[in-house]
């Protein structure tokens, strides 16, 4: 096993990369950028270079600078996270030229995963369901039009090199399709710089279900369950569960077996991801392949039992993995809730300072979180600063869970969506477990409104606290210069009347 | 000692009179006065009143304070009375200038100015875009009128509450 | 169910309990001493009732106030958690007098496990195994004399109302036994205000072991796994774990059928658990049963994946229990380790204010707190201020996990024996698994020590810390009255040189 | 600016100079000045020194502060320079006298006391025990000698570092 490892990422998914190393008595390694200087993940290494300044490209997404901190420190081997590096074939080809291992799957598994038409092809060969679509990119219009009524309207035009949403366009009437195929072309070229776009079929009522697989140098190939993952806004993954209230025994098991051939099909090793597009016929298709740790990762660990960044380890160290299919035995229930640096009503970033934080414990709660009490929000990374996660027995107790963790959860000098999570937990199909990715569009429950007593009790204590604030100011100023310590003062006023 | 505090876009004045043994007289408003048992300690304010137990968070955001109990959150603004007292002068001129700024609601980068001085623009339509944690938000001109000002150019960093375009106000006055 | 439900207790267990009451949609009342009139578990109610001044015997310990809280609230049901009146079948009576519910077995129940010959008879006519001793307290020393000698020395002389090791004897010879009933006696007067002492056969390398257990009023009686407690300091359980590294899979299975057997042959209801001496020969012997819920019941709930909390719920409810003896699967291991305010040299009680606090969080880690960063120690109640515990896929996985929450807990202004669990977790014989009630006895491997590094840092930080502190204090006696408030300005440094 | 810390059973001398853009030089002793980059927000200070990240937390713990860092705890007392100079001063004296007074190592209720005014004691025997946190603690003289005085009676709620009984050591200065 490795005795020092690099972690090219920051946030939570460093600090929990971070935690599996330590278990393992491994030394790990952080870089940062400038505004992270003093970030959680920095804080908590003992080890950590600077890659560059804020924006990523010119740090965490600096491949010289990574390999160099890599070189520096002695690290012998490189986990990307999800994001920045994480699914850049020519980093991980980079990574082994350096003598160093790639905690991640061969770069020729990335480049055929990471076009979307070579992955179509490539598992569609292994005899993988695919969405009716074209195998090609759009070249002609026309002709492009015609296969859109022969599989029916409506369809969905996409970036072939994109993500995420951007370069997407979903088109209901022949007549706006050529329009769309314009649009999604520009929207592509800027976001991408390749206006690549290709044409499916739009399943209706979709659910977005994923099979994480694990693949090791031994033969070994497993999928451990499925993640429900419907619960989107603006085609981001908000709240994700394991297992889908939705599909059913017969669809999970057929699922799995598929995922395993996607991941054969490439010769994959290590973590990754088969997503699906499943429709409310339970009929599933293959969306695309995330060759990396999922954010979502951890329900599935709850569920399954297993340490899925402990299994990269071993993987990537040329062990075999620890888990075999028949063991992978699913016990109860398991919700994230993905806690952003965002306003819940108006969707509008708050980066910042934090002035006040606390998490939530006891049974049944996993928090990962990339940010403290003492943390900065920085403006230029993802407004993800923490995944709540509960394990319940069943759905309900998960769910009634989250909502104790919600609740217990203080976040304070920034605003985060906490409210709307109580939302969509108590949206009625979601409830039901009946929801399909356009769950978020449909009206969500009302927010919990302040009662008067809570006013009251807000109104007092805030002047009671400025009150405090007041009294000891005066305090201050009145203290002898030598007198007792404000440091050691300041941290506690216990009200003496 | 009495607060005017700003929260849920009202003002409430509340007096606070310490009771002794960590208890405080609590008026707000006309109301009537509670005595209740308070315990400070850093951001936290812990309640008792009678058999009620609250839990109150309380921390620096801006220039107000940023509020939790339970699951709810709030912004609040404390004023003291010298404070309010210099607020409520200058109240009406303020709110006024106030709809023809456009400000950044959180610290950014300035994409794109999508306006000049000079331009008309009317209620709504877009004159920013600031980039903030992956995401590109369009900021929107509250008033209809004619672009006296523009604050920022493209690549700019702003702070949150950053002035980014100034409109005088069609028909100012009417 | 209840819609209302009081917790007789404070700390950790009262938290404990609220989480599942506010996970079932249940208004949990707290109730508190003068002392804890600000504690952690008021702080998370909406309703608490004063029930008395610091001493327990005048609050916690007050039925009269507890009754009264329970109808001045309207509370239904009274949950005791652990200690105070957990145990004290007059309370359990007058609870029910009183028209409400006891979350608790009956009071018979709690009577006969009480008293331990009660219990030893009780279980005996049960064909539950029992230490070889006397059936009744000590009245002829020579008659008792010619029993040890029978049944072969060491024997124990043990009070009969005891627990906590006092009122308890080792005699290793025939010439001491009657000094040592002698002295047994007079300290158990002195505990218990009852001098009635029995000899029991002490068994060598003895093993503590306890079954849990459930029973409902529909018939249903289950055993939930075991949790091996043998690592113990005066008799005070320290780390405890689940699966038991030491009973095999066959003494597993038995003890569970005798649990099971001795919680019937009370009438028993709710959760309970039957502590077992188990010797190095995997034989077993009835030691007592506490008739409540356990400090270390969370260890059970992450291996068997059951709230044993919502399970007592249910039972006091006159629902049937939600889980089937079949379905009762223990998955992975789990490990708890008790944070005392306590010194982890001198086991010096450590209570006072606390000044920092931060919980360890990640994969496999459940903290159940009593005290948060806000929070006070008093000194007149237990010392134990939280309950770290770890679960991981197998032993050693949850014992590195263990490693890592510890390091990453910060308590601030008290001492805890955070140090002592490091040098538990690494004693040779703790890792092997291979550990007996004598474990903590022997010499325990060297603590930590800081290295050159590590000790400079915190001269530096402590230095620059004072440093700043006195800028900032200078900055705030120039600050005009009226200026920046000092309650937002003192919250964050960020130092600017 | 120059600090005595206390910390391990000895004093070392810290000077620390602010370097600009939240840098300092730091020299411990005779040792090597080192450049860090310091943040310090409340308890909080995180070092980085080239490579090496170090956070520590601090505390208020009684007169000094409780620092952890990793897995470890520590108690460090900083002192600024006139501080220092006067504890150096009293230094000897304040030593000597610690040995005759048995104190209370925690807050507590004295269960009972053992001894008498005028009562002689031997090195290590019981003087008083003191109950906290539901253990009994037995409280023993760190010198030979004859009790001179006794601050405590049986019930007495006693904080953490009182003095409970005073012992003028025999053969004082021999």
């Amino acid at each position: 096993m490795f005795e020092r490892v690099l972690i090219a990422n920051r946030g939570e998914i460093a600090i929990r990369v971070m935690r599996t190393l330590r278990d393992r008595g491994i030394s790990p390694v952080a870089i940062y950028s400038e505004a992270d200087r003093h970030a959680l993940h920095v804080r908590m290494a003992d080890v950590a270079v600077c890659v560059g300044p804020e924006a990523s490209a010119k740090s965490y997404l600096n491949m010289d600078a990574v390999l160099d901190a890599a070189r520096r420190t002695g690290a012998q081997a490189i986990h990307p996270g999800y994001g920045f590096l994480s699914e850049n074939a020519t980093f991980a080809r980079r990574v082994a030229e350096a003598g160093l291992t790639w905690i991640g799957p061969p770069p020729g598994a990335i480049e055929v995963m990471g076009d979307k038409l070579t992955a179509r092809r490539t598992v569609e060969a292994a005899g993988v369901p695919v969405v009716p679509g074209l195998s090609e990119p759009v070249s002609d219009p026309d002709a492009a039009l015609a296969f859109a009524r022969e599989v029916g309207f409506p369809v969905m035009v996409k970036a072939s090199a994109g993500g995420g949403g951007k370069g997407m366009r979903l088109v209901k009437r022949p007549e706006d399709f050529v329009g769309a195929v314009d649009a999604a072309r520009r929207e592509a070229a800027g976001a991408f710089g390749d206006d690549a776009v290709y044409v499916e079929k739009f399943i209706v009522e979709p659910h977005h279900v994923e099979i994480q697989v694990l693949c090791d140098d031994h033969g070994g190939a497993v999928w451990v369950g499925e993640r429900e993952c419907s619960a989107q806004r603006r085609h981001q993954k908000v709240v994700e569960e394991c297992p889908s209230p939705f599909i059913t025994e017969e669809t999970r098991q057929a699922m799995g077996a598929v995922a395993v051939a996607a991941a054969r099909a490439c010769d994959y090793r290590g973590a990754g991801t088969v997503e699906f597009l499943v429709g409310g016929d339970q009929g599933f298709y293959f969306l695309e392949m995330n060759t990396r740790l999922q954010v979502e990762h951890p329900v599935t660990e709850l569920v399954y039992g297993v340490d899925l960044v402990d299994e990269q380890l071993r993987i990537a160290a040329g062990q075999p993995m620890s888990v075999r299919q028949e063991a992978l035995i699913p016990r109860g229930h398991a919700v994230e809730c993905r806690l952003y640096a965002e306003d819940p009503d108006t969707y509008l970033p708050s980066p910042g300072r934090i002035t006040g934080l606390e998490w939530p414990t006891g049974p049944g709660v996993r928090v990962d979180a990339g940010v403290d009490a003492h943390s900065t929000v920085p403006m230029s990374y993802d407004p993800m600063v923490a995944k709540l996660c509960t394990w319940g027995a069943d759905r309900d107790q998960a769910i009634r869970r989250m909502h104790r963790a919600l609740d217990e959860t203080r976040v304070l000098g920034i605003t985060t969506n906490r409210a709307l999570h109580h939302r969509i937990l108590k949206h009625p199909d979601f409830v039901a477990g009946r929801y399909d990715t356009g769950v978020l569009a449909t009206p969500l429950p009302a927010a919990r409104k302040p009662d008067g007593g809570w006013r009251d009790g807000l109104l007092a204590a805030a002047a009671i606290a400025r009150h405090e604030e007041a009294v000891r100011g005066q305090r201050i100023r009145e203290a002898q210069p030598g007198g007792p310590s404000g440091w050691r003062t300041a941290g506690r006023n216990r009200v003496l009347g | 000692m009495r607060f005017t505090i700003e929260y849920g876009g009202e003002s409430h004045a509340v007096d606070v009179t310490p009771a002794g043994a960590g208890r405080y007289a609590i008026q707000i408003g006309d109301g009537e006065a509670r005595v209740v048992d308070a315990f400070v300690d850093g951001g936290l304010v812990h309640l008792l009143d009678g058999t009620a137990s609250r839990a109150v968070q309380l921390g620096a955001r801006g220039d107000g304070q940023h509020g939790q109990h339970g699951g709810l959150d709030a912004r609040v603004t404390v004023l003291d009375a010298a404070t309010a007292r210099r607020r409520a002068r200058l109240g009406g001129g303020a709110g006024a200038a106030g709809g023809g700024v456009v400000r950044s609601p959180m610290p950014g980068r300035v994409v794109k100015v999508l306006v000049e001085v000079g331009d008309a623009v009317t209620a709504g339509q877009g004159v920013a875009i600031v980039e903030a944690m992956k995401m590109e938000n369009e900021l929107r001109a509250e008033v209809a009128g004619t672009v006296t000002a523009v604050h920022v150019a493209a690549d700019d960093r702003v702070d949150g509450d950053a002035e980014l375009v100034t409109i005088e106000p069609a028909e100012a006055g009417a």
